[in-house]
């Protein structure tokens, strides 16, 4: 048990701790114990990705998400105690495949894990990086945590699943590309219907996760250099949107697009922060996003369903990103609407912008990346979003939510207490029942050995 | 009603089935003889402890330490049912019985004793020993409290007293057996420790063991008294008076 | 040092408390803690010097004959355990009920001196006389003070079910000698082989089942709950931290000499039940609004964790059993003990009138959170580590479902810790309507953190973590347990 | 013939489980513990029985029977005996708070 840090931590750990500079100082005046979570998990977090094997992997890991849960946890306990769960839930996971794997010794060196605890990994790492169906814990999380949790969260946190796939995926696997094409369309198509603005960046940014995923999976140095590209590249630019929609939510005391208003009059600086991210989550030349996509479209070359899938996601999160822009800044009140007092933005989370906006601007000016094919693959797409969220706009307004993974939650959740509380009638204090209990596990355990001592000896 | 019948059946039937796969692991040898320690026990008791009851020589003797524990639990038990009925005055629960009835009782009393102390004594030449001699021992206490009226006995004998008999008893077979472990013959070592044994049976033969039987029948006779004086405490007063004087 | 002292030290302080009570009544107290320190020196010392195998034989007898009492490693871990929780307790209950109840501490030294004599014992029926005094003395320490009807009914229960299980293990005595004619466990080991497999399924089916009933494991648990929820704080904590382990010791004891090369089988069931235990304890723990039957159903959890290391039927499976063994005492009895004294404080075990805590007593309920965290296994602390070994014990012999079954308690558990924690720290309108001090309560609660933070320091160890992988290979070598106790 | 002697001690340990698991009278709780010690002793002497011998005891005619299943149940009597007189103190507790003996009534311990 070691640590051996590489190119793909080391640009991790420079990752960790920019995404929580930027989301500390966005965050402004801090008690101390407001200050000691984000360092617990930039420590963690580090040490996690420059971790040499799976366990170590794995427990900095969960002490990363514990640590994010005390800042999801300003605002709402109830959505820090799902993430926790969530994450414990999946950390474990994770804990059983790597027991699984270990055949001798305590743990197993990080990288490519035995053939048959593959899909055990996938699993737990699913739950980290949102796989279709294991997202049930994103948009509801992303969108009830502060923004700069939120940041923290989609900028590094899910992150951490993806470097885990980075580790593990190292062959070309159908299964989990189109699993991430699955993710990508998913999330493109939930975004533009949601009305409120960080639920709206949540499935954003499960559709950019699923564009990773997808990367990964073709196996070739190419696909995970561009999947790396995007990590990078998504970081930074979900991270500016989703201060800007802390921002909205502290002007107007709501996260809920359609009672924003017209915040481009008061704000200009943060529009045009918002743009930029926009601008390079959509794709458009000499934007990081743009390179980074073009670098995933080319390592996808040769598969056309999943290229057509990634495209048509390219649509929706345009589609969504020009929803939030318009609903978010530039849509002006009619009559009564209009509120009273807008709020205003602290200082230094407009510094914390600016450095998120510096970063962007001079990586999609100078990417360290080699840029190779075109950048422009995504304009396409992003201008077809454009022009359908102009045309035919009645669909997109912000009225409600439609349903998905999570809102099978909360049956789940009924049909576990229903469980439980059937468990619980057996302890009915009776000693009788008691004993008649007592009495047929004493029958069932003879039973057994005699039986299993009969097949034994014959 | 029915669903108690049908507990009742399905009772039976996992109670019968659990009887029935027991049944099949039993183990019955065509020729049984003796084996193991057993043949061991009884061809050299008599050389190895002096006594003549076997049984009595293997519980002081060669497993004694059982017997130890088995006081013990005995001694739990009698605290423990003291503490759960403490705090509580002895309330006159009987007047006792018809005085002719009591004086038959003090004539019985002595020979009662005598048995008893006999039962103890002679442990380890018939069968007999420390927890039966205590058990006619306790006996006498409830007569007591039979013939006597509830606080007979309570007002001669302190249960301070019983405690220290009982706690004393505990204390001298452990001593025994420490005795052992000085000698360095090992814990509740008998013939080994220097106890010495006469001819086979004779009263004063079988070496620590008739003090061990001494030591616990001082702690069950004490034990089962204390035990049946704490139960009785809760007793409730009886309506009537105490029968007239004749 | 002879190991018999172990076993007669106690006993003999607690046939001398009754003396000392009516002759010197002002020393009880003094007496009662000396002796004590005097029993647990003796007991440590005894593991210490035993910890290379030591086996001595009653009366000078050879084993076949006498009763031999045996110290490997596996017993002398269990004697630290038991000479490190009764001391606690003993602190605790001092500190609460002061030196009156001189009964109380009769009962305290007798079950002290059964749980050494079980540990110690190498002879079957001995162990169930041991056994006896046990758990009548635990009957009864759950019973104290008698006023409290919950407190009788409690350990009502936990009579019928401890006798119901001792005659469970009284039969399987009884099987064995009718098969064997033997009772020291060394040549019970050795013959078992020829004992045929019918009659072999009869013995662990009694024996198992017996201790089951004993360690409460579910689904025979249901006295555990009851008992551990209903008495005196000290006694819970001893409940739960030492005496459910003797019963564990022992089904560690009997299933590898007696069963380990001979019936595989009764492992399956083993394990089996205890993720059985697990799922349960959790689900019940998690329904609980009252705090102390929240962590007693959580004493059924872990007590069905430890079983899934015994019954991985390895080497490896046993030494995180034992680690996590320790691990539990010190977090459980540090939960029971601070649960207990805020409950006190606040005259309420209800978690939902639990507010307001934080404030009243933080070190306590800070010590509460690091002993939760680390019991639900949570990364750096010591229940992570054993849950970890466990883990990896049960998927290298590739079961998996336990250990799944291990992770979500995890989570399940983190969800009702949480529930109290929140409690704790949310503040109440309502001031504590008790502020008595507690400085042995409170110095008891730090000396667990600090053993809790150490147990999770212990693998990283390199001495410490080959002692615990030897305690695992002495319970699994029966042939030189046999070596031993037949003195070859 | 030892065949009856144990599957008499069977059925009487089953009759004593059957007791347990179908009364609810706390005091046939009670009964029923004895009668399932009493199988278990019973098989225990049984299992020392051996045709044709006497008692172990020393000026001995013939062969004697195992001496050593007859100490267990002198042990086990007693701890049986202590058993059941907790139990009996209990219930006389249990009494005084609930003013019955049903097991059905006596569930203030439940969930």
């Amino acid at each position: 048990m070691s640590f051996n840090p590489d190119v793909l931590s080391l640009v991790m750990v420079f990752l960790a701790i920019f995404m929580t500079f930027c989301s500390s100082l966005y965050g402004g005046r801090r008690t101390l114990p407001r200050l000691v979570a984000p360092c617990a998990f930039c420590l963690c977090a580090c040490l996690a990705s420059i971790a040499d094997d799976w366990l170590l992997f794995i427990v900095f890991l969960e002490l990363s998400s514990i640590a994010l849960v005390f800042m999801v946890g300003e605002k709402d306990r109830d959505t820090a105690r799902y993430y926790l769960y969530t994450q414990l839930a999946g950390g474990g996971i994770l804990l059983v495949a790597t027991a699984l794997g270990s055949v001798r010794g305590f743990s197993i060196p990080m990288g490519p894990v035995p053939e048959g605890v593959f899909p055990l990994f996938v699993l737990g790492l699913g739950v980290k990086a949102a796989l279709p169906g294991l997202h049930f814990w994103l948009p509801k999380t992303h969108s009830q945590a502060p923004a700069e949790a939120s940041a923290l969260l989609s900028g590094y946190a899910v992150k951490m699943g993806i470097y885990g796939l980075f580790r593990i995926v190292l062959s070309s696997s159908t299964v989990l590309m189109s699993l991430g094409a699955l993710m990508a369309i998913w999330g493109a198509v939930m975004g533009p219907f949601q009305s409120d603005a960080k639920r709206l960046l949540a499935y954003s940014t499960l559709s950019q996760l699923g564009f990773m995923v997808a990367a990964i999976s073709t196996g070739t140095e190419l696909g995970r250099i561009a999947a790396l590209a995007h990590l990078i590249s998504h970081a930074l630019a979900k991270g500016l949107l989703f201060f800007s929609a802390g921002g909205l939510e502290k002007i107007w005391g709501t996260r809920d697009l359609a009672l924003t208003g017209p915040t481009f009059r008061s704000h200009r600086w943060m529009f045009f922060a918002f743009l930029i991210g926009a601008l390079s989550m959509a794709g458009l030349p000499l934007s990081p996003g743009a390179w980074s996509k073009g670098l995933i479209k080319l390592s996808l070359e040769g598969h056309d369903l999943i290229l057509l899938a990634l495209t048509l996601s390219g649509v929706g999160t345009s589609l969504s990103l020009c929803k939030m822009g318009y609903y978010g800044f530039l849509k002006p009140f009619y009559g009564a609407e209009k509120r009273s007092i807008p709020g205003v933005v602290p200082l230094c989370s407009g510094f914390s912008m600016a450095l998120m906006c510096l970063a962007i601007l001079s990586l999609g000016a100078l990417p360290p990346f080699r840029p190779v094919g075109s950048s422009l693959s995504s304009v396409l797409p992003a201008m077809v979003g454009l022009s359908l969220f102009v045309l035919i706009p009645v669909p997109f307004r912000p009225l409600s939510r439609p349903k998905d993974v999570e809102d099978m939650v909360p049956c789940l959740g009924d049909l576990f207490s229903r469980f439980v509380s059937s468990v619980r009638k057996l302890h009915s204090g009776n000693l009788v029942a008691y004993l008649f209990t007592l009495v047929t596990v004493a029958f069932v355990v003879l039973n057994f050995l005699q039986n299993a001592m009969k097949t034994l000896r014959r | 009603m029915r669903a108690q019948v049908f507990h009742r059946w399905i009772g039976a039937a996992l109670c019968l089935s659990l009887g029935w796969w027991m049944w099949r692991g039993l183990i019955v040898s065509a020729d049984p003889s003796l084996f193991g320690p057993a043949a061991y026990y009884v061809a050299n008791t008599a050389s190895d402890t002096g006594a003549s009851n076997i049984v009595a020589a293997i519980l002081f003797d060669y497993r004694g330490f059982d017997t130890f524990g088995e006081a013990t639990v005995i001694y739990t038990t009698v605290c423990g049912v003291a503490m759960l009925f403490a705090k509580r005055r002895l309330r006159r629960s009987s007047w006792g019985l018809s005085p002719i009835v009591k004086r038959g009782m003090g004539m019985m009393v002595p020979f009662i004793l005598v048995y008893a102390s006999s039962i103890v004594i002679m442990g380890h030449i018939t069968p007999g020993g420390g927890f039966q001699g205590g058990a006619v021992f306790a006996t006498v206490t409830v007569l007591f409290c039979v013939i006597y009226g509830s606080k007979f006995e309570a007002s001669r004998i302190s249960p301070k007293v019983k405690e220290v008999i009982e706690s004393s008893g505990a204390l001298l077979f452990a001593a025994v057996g420490l005795w052992g472990l000085a000698e360095g013959a090992g814990f509740l070592a008998n013939l080994d420790a220097g106890f010495s044994s006469g001819p086979i049976g004779s009263l004063f033969s079988g070496g620590a063991i008739p003090l061990l039987n001494i030591a616990v029948g001082m702690k069950v006779g004490a034990g089962l008294s204390t035990l049946f004086y704490s139960m009785i405490k809760i007793l409730e007063d009886p309506a009537e008076g105490p029968p007239p004087e004749v | 040092m002879n190991p018999v002292l172990a076993v007669v030290a106690p006993l003999s302080v607690g046939f001398l408390v009754p003396l000392v009570h009516i002759f010197k009544k002002r020393h009880t107290g003094m007496s009662v803690i000396i002796s004590a320190g005097i029993c647990s020196v003796v007991s440590a010392v005894v593991a210490l010097s035993g910890w290379d195998g030591v086996a001595v034989t009653m009366g000078g007898w050879t084993p076949e004959l006498g009763i031999s009492l045996m110290v490997d490693r596996l017993s002398g871990a269990f004697l630290l355990l038991a000479a490190t929780g009764f001391p606690i307790s003993l602190a605790c209950s001092m500190e609460s009920f002061g030196y009156s109840p001189w009964r109380f501490y009769v009962l305290f030294f007798l079950s002290w001196g059964a749980v050494n004599g079980i540990i110690l014992t190498g002879d079957l029926f001995n162990m169930f006389v041991f056994f006896e005094i046990f758990s009548v003395a635990a009957y009864l320490m759950v019973s104290y003070p008698p006023r409290s009807w919950q407190a009788v009914e409690a350990s009502f229960k936990y009579l019928i079910f401890g006798t119901v299980g001792a005659m469970f293990l009284l039969l399987g005595i009884a099987y064995s000698f009718m098969a064997t004619g033997q009772l020291n466990l060394g040549i019970l080991s050795q013959m078992m082989a020829s004992v045929p497999p019918v009659t072999l399924s009869v013995i662990g089916g009694c024996l198992v089942v017996g201790l089951f009933v004993k360690s409460g494991t579910a689904p025979t648990h249901f006295w555990l709950p009851d008992a551990h929820s209903s008495a005196q704080t000290s006694v819970s904590a001893l409940l739960s931290g030492v005496l459910v382990k003797v019963s564990v010791y022992a089904l560690i004891r009997l299933s590898f000499l007696l069963f380990f090369p001979v019936m595989r089988e009764v492992f399956s069931v083993i394990l089996f039940l205890g993720t059985l235990s697990v799922i349960l304890g959790h689900l019940m723990a998690f329904q609980q609004e009252d705090i102390k039957r929240l962590l007693a159903y959580s004493t059924v959890a872990q007590i069905g964790t430890i079983l899934i290391g015994v019954g991985c039927a390895s080497s490896f499976g046993v030494s995180a059993a034992v680690y996590h063994c320790f691990n539990h005492m010190t977090a459980k009895m540090g939960l029971f003990l601070v649960a207990g004294a805020l409950a006190e404080d606040r005259a309420s075990r209800d978690i939902s009138h639990m507010s307001g805590l934080w404030a009243h007593r933080p070190l306590f309920v800070a010590a509460f959170a690091l002993f939760a965290v680390s019991l639900a296994g949570i990364p750096p602390f010591s229940g992570f580590m054993s849950k970890w070994l466990l883990l990896l014990a049960s998927t290298k012999e590739g079961h998996i479902v336990p250990a799944l079954a291990i992770v979500a308690g995890t989570v399940v558990s983190s969800a009702y810790y949480l529930k109290v924690l929140r409690a704790f720290f949310s503040p109440s309108e309502t001031p504590v309507p008790h502020r008595r001090p507690r400085p042995v309560s409170g110095r008891l609660v730090a000396l667990l953190s600090v053993l809790c933070v150490l147990l999770a320091a212990a693998p990283f160890i390199p001495g410490a973590s080959s002692v615990l992988f030897s305690v695992g290979d002495s319970a699994v070598d029966g042939a030189s347990y046999r070596d031993v106790v037949l003195g070859k | 013939m030892i065949h009856v002697s144990y599957g008499c001690a069977i059925a009487i340990f089953c009759i004593g489980l059957y007791t347990l698991i179908t009364k609810r009278n706390l005091f046939k709780t009670v009964i029923g513990l004895s009668i399932m010690e009493g199988g278990v002793l019973l098989f225990m002497v049984a299992s020392g029985f051996i045709p044709e011998a006497g008692p172990p005891l020393l000026p001995m005619v013939g062969g004697s029977v195992n001496p050593l299943p007859h100490t267990f149940p002198l042990t086990a009597i007693v701890i049986g005996a202590s058993d059941v007189a907790l139990a009996l103190a209990y219930i006389i507790k249990i009494h005084r708070h609930y003013g019955t003996v049903d097991v059905d009534k006596i569930r203030g311990l439940r969930g």
